[in-house]
């Protein structure tokens, strides 16, 4: 079922999520996301597949303001992201949790600092920043490596820190770029089923994946795109 | 936020002490530079203002004025514009310099009665050691009843005052190429430890940093590493003061006279950690303004 | 079963790859890798799984010389790489390719020239080399994007030019840490089929991967790692 | 292979733009430091030179001694040990030169006869202008048949030779703190630069290239990059002297005389640049042998 069209028509001021017509081209000629329409609801837990290059990276990055759609409108919590001020910007991110699908930890910070980050941009007490780090490290498993530098993890250790930091500020919306590719099937659902929990305490997530053993698993809706095309949106 | 924004300042020094140390190094460098070019131009100072000491206007006077009209006319003449010191020199001082000058030989003996007449030597102050200022000096003497002729080195004054700026503008350009140097080195530098961190200031950038999270710790680190930079230039310029004076001391003397070499007082010290403070301030500001979330 | 001990002294000249006893810590006190003995044959091809941490990136570095074992021997081609000196590094890691968990791609090189440093390094003259990368493009299907930069590609396709770079001077053995982590299904075989292949013409073959999936359907030999120590080995 | 390396190190230039900028940029500032300097330095020792000039050393000859007599003694100091010239002054020549120093005045009107002795003045070679060569000259002038007195200002001396010591003590310590600061800078950026290259030298490194593979292209890379700035600091450093010369002309004159200032000779503006690719590639090797795979 194609249920892009309806969702999009769908409109409501609690879907802090709603793509219209979006486009992406990074390179003349070529779209790496075409005529793209959506909505997401509050708490709303979805699924983002398709193949290698489809455009899963892209449209998370489209979210959170990485890049500008060349077409079309995206608002996210109400606001129109592709025109957003340059020094709007940090605002918007402050409320979206990003896990990407490189991880992007700082390596000449500890583990401890680097989920930090998250709290310390918004300006979170001291006091309360280490309580909330600490905790947020023991519900991934890591909180005996802390002190350790990202370089010296293993790739899953990595990829929990990735999410420790996204989920450490309780974020309206989270996007998750991949976010169990390098764990173990184990940890992979102890990590989904964090995930879960965020969205059932309101946090609209966004998991972009290749594991279709997981989206069976979960039976959450999912999104299909194909060569930036929307594909199947299921429920 | 103040606090995160320093202690964020200062585990950025702390984890990429590669490129602070470099960064510090390079002001130091800089500011050594800087800093010695001060020091010699500072003590150079005092020479140039010793050679201008020997610029005088002698007004010979006429031989019928005795001592105490020639005191008047010292009185008289001192009040001349630009006018800082006159001495009367009598027929038998004049005699007797003109005799040493000649190396003390029996050169002089043949002279039946001193030839060589009173005269007032006329020393101008430093800011009227121009040909303005001999200008105005000579108008106002070259009348005076009692003065027969005057002498003074036109010539001369051209030269030094010449010189003077000739000079000047050497020490000004020099230090200002210094300091441009010591600018475009640095923003370099900062530049380049920006480059090696933007790994860094992106990911910052992507979980929501604000401009100001972003470059206020970077500012104030560059700021610190200045700081640093200034105080080891410091450290390295009075190092290099304390060994290098006795070295150098005996000949300095030749130059400087009695005047000791000196060091940068507190307040000038002050300006040179100040001024690595800023070098590494603006540095880091400019190297920001290269880079764009 | 746990075959590592018959393994290890089923001594062999055609084994290029045989570890006695390895282990290997980081932190004095804990052990990544905690006494390991196996062996592969040449040609052979084995998966390598684990839990996150397990220890499978520590025994892939020390095979090709990133890591020094604290314990044990490592014979690679009949060398104890633990006691190779400095300046034979570079010739062993000429005869092994490698993809990494986090692909190490030169982020300021195209994807040509990515793929072709490892034919550069070995001293390829060029027109040879041309060929071979662009014929290695096609085949991970990356030929149309070879001028373009590693950061401008998505996920799957530079984990596709990491392994491209791996597989290019056709070496002895090929190391693939997580090598189909951010691909989609239906790559995920194609590009399996590229390394299968490649055991086929002789190349000895060790895949870490966490895709059970993937295990299961290729029924290869599969050696399980648990907090560093040697689990299961299943032929 | 070498085409390979080449290659390698044209692309490494080509895909970090920003530190191979930087790193000529603080190659060139440097030189041009250093080239500044030595263009001052250069055109100064002629200036010395002249002053040197001055240094003479004056045999007062006996009343009896005719111009015949005077040629001789002429002909046989010349070959004293360190005697660059030796000129006679007549007893005529020198009371005119004494009424042109005194200032022209009717000074010396009074006297009935000449006083003045005639005089051999002896300049010294350069390499002499020592008191230990005027030592020399003293012994074997003084005792010559027909010289009276010898006249030899050994304080003047003195001063000049240690003046001429501290000078060029001061333009080598100078020169050399300069360049040892030009060369911690220089070495110093092309360690930050190889910092924000280290990834790629580990990755390198990583898919088997040999310490040759990785360090060859680094340092044609710096070597090309120091070439660069050393061409970039000869064209700042000759636009500097074509437009500034006109400027002083006039004030150097006073210095220089007659002498026009010069810039580099094509050697040493090879120099120059060999200077700069040779900082850059002691740069690079410095720098990498900071970096271990
Ligand atoms: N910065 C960029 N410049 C040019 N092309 C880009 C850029 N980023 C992405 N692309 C291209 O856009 C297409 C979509 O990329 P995207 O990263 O969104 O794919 P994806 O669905 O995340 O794939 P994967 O599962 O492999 O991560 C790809 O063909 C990619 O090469
Ligand atoms: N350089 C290092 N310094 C310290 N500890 C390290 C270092 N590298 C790895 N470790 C630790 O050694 C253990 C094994 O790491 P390794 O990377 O081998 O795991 P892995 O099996 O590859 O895990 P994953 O599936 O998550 O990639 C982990 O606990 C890791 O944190
Ligand atoms: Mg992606
Ligand atoms: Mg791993």
């Amino acid at each position: 079922m194609r249920g892009s069209g309806r969702r999009a028509t769908h409109a409501g001021g609690e879907s802090p999520i709603r793509l219209y017509h979006v486009s992406k081209s990074y390179l003349a000629g070529s779209f790496a996301l075409h005529d793209v329409s959506l909505e997401i609801r509050k708490g709303e837990f979805v699924f983002l597949t398709g193949p290698s290059g489809a455009g899963k990276t892209t449209l998370l990055k489209l979210l959170f303001a990485a890049e500008r759609p060349s077409e079309g409108q995206i608002l996210v919590r109400g606001r129109n992201v592709g025109r957003l001020r340059e020094s709007a910007v940090p605002a918007l991110r402050r409320r979206i949790g990003v896990v990407f699908q490189d991880f992007k930890l700082l390596p000449r910070r500890t583990v401890e600092e680097n989920v930090r980050v998250a709290l310390d941009v918004t300006g979170t007490p001291p006091r309360e920043a280490r309580a909330k780090v600490f905790q947020m490290l023991k519900q991934v498993g890591l909180q005996h490596r802390r002190f350790h530098h990202p370089l010296s993890l293993s790739g899953g250790e990595q990829q929990r820190v990735a999410l420790a930091r996204a989920l450490v500020n309780e974020p309206e919306i989270l996007l998750a770029d991949e976010p169990t590719g390098n764990l173990d099937p184990e940890l992979t659902l102890e990590i989904m089923d964090l995930v879960v929990g965020a969205s059932t305490r309101g946090t609209t997530v966004i998991v972009a994946t290749h594991d279709m053993g997981l989206v069976e698993r979960y039976g959450k809706r999912t999104i299909r795109l194909e060569g930036g095309r929307m594909g199947e949106d299921l429920q | 936020m103040v606090a995160v924004l320093v202690r964020t300042a200062l585990r950025g020094l702390q984890s990429s002490a590669v490129t602070s140390v470099a960064a510090a190094g390079t002001i130091a460098i800089a500011l050594v530079l800087v800093g010695a070019f001060a020091l010699i131009a500072g003590n150079m100072q005092g020479l140039l203002q010793r050679f201008g000491e020997e610029l005088q206007v002698v007004a010979y006077l006429e031989s019928d004025i005795d001592a105490a009209a020639a005191q008047q006319m010292v009185e008289r003449v001192a009040t001349v514009e630009g006018v800082q010191e006159v001495e009367w020199v009598s027929p038998e001082r004049a005699l007797e310099r003109l005799r040493e000058s000649l190396g003390g030989g029996g050169l002089l003996e043949g002279l039946e009665e001193n030839p060589l007449p009173a005269s007032l030597e006329i020393t101008l102050a430093p800011s009227h050691r121009t040909p303005e200022g001999i200008a105005i000096l000579v108008e106002a003497v070259d009348g005076l009843p009692g003065v027969d002729e005057l002498a003074h080195g036109q010539d001369w004054v051209e030269g030094y005052s010449r010189v003077l700026v000739l000079v000047r503008s050497a020490a000004v350009g020099l230090g200002g190429v210094l300091a441009l140097a010591a600018l475009l080195i640095v923003a370099n530098t900062i530049r380049l430890a920006v480059y090696a961190r933007e790994d860094e200031l992106a990911i910052l950038s992507l979980v929501g940093a604000s401009r100001t999270f972003v470059r206020v710790p970077f500012l104030l680190e560059g700021t610190l590493q200045g700081a640093v930079g200034g105080l080891v230039a410091l450290g390295l310029l009075y190092a290099a003061f304390i060994m290098l004076v006795p070295e150098v001391q005996y000949g300095l003397e030749l130059f400087l006279g009695s005047q000791q070499p000196r060091f940068f007082a507190v307040g000038e010290a002050a300006w040179l950690v100040a001024a690595g403070a800023g070098l590494g301030m603006c540095g880091s500001g400019a190297a920001m303004l290269g880079w764009r979330a």
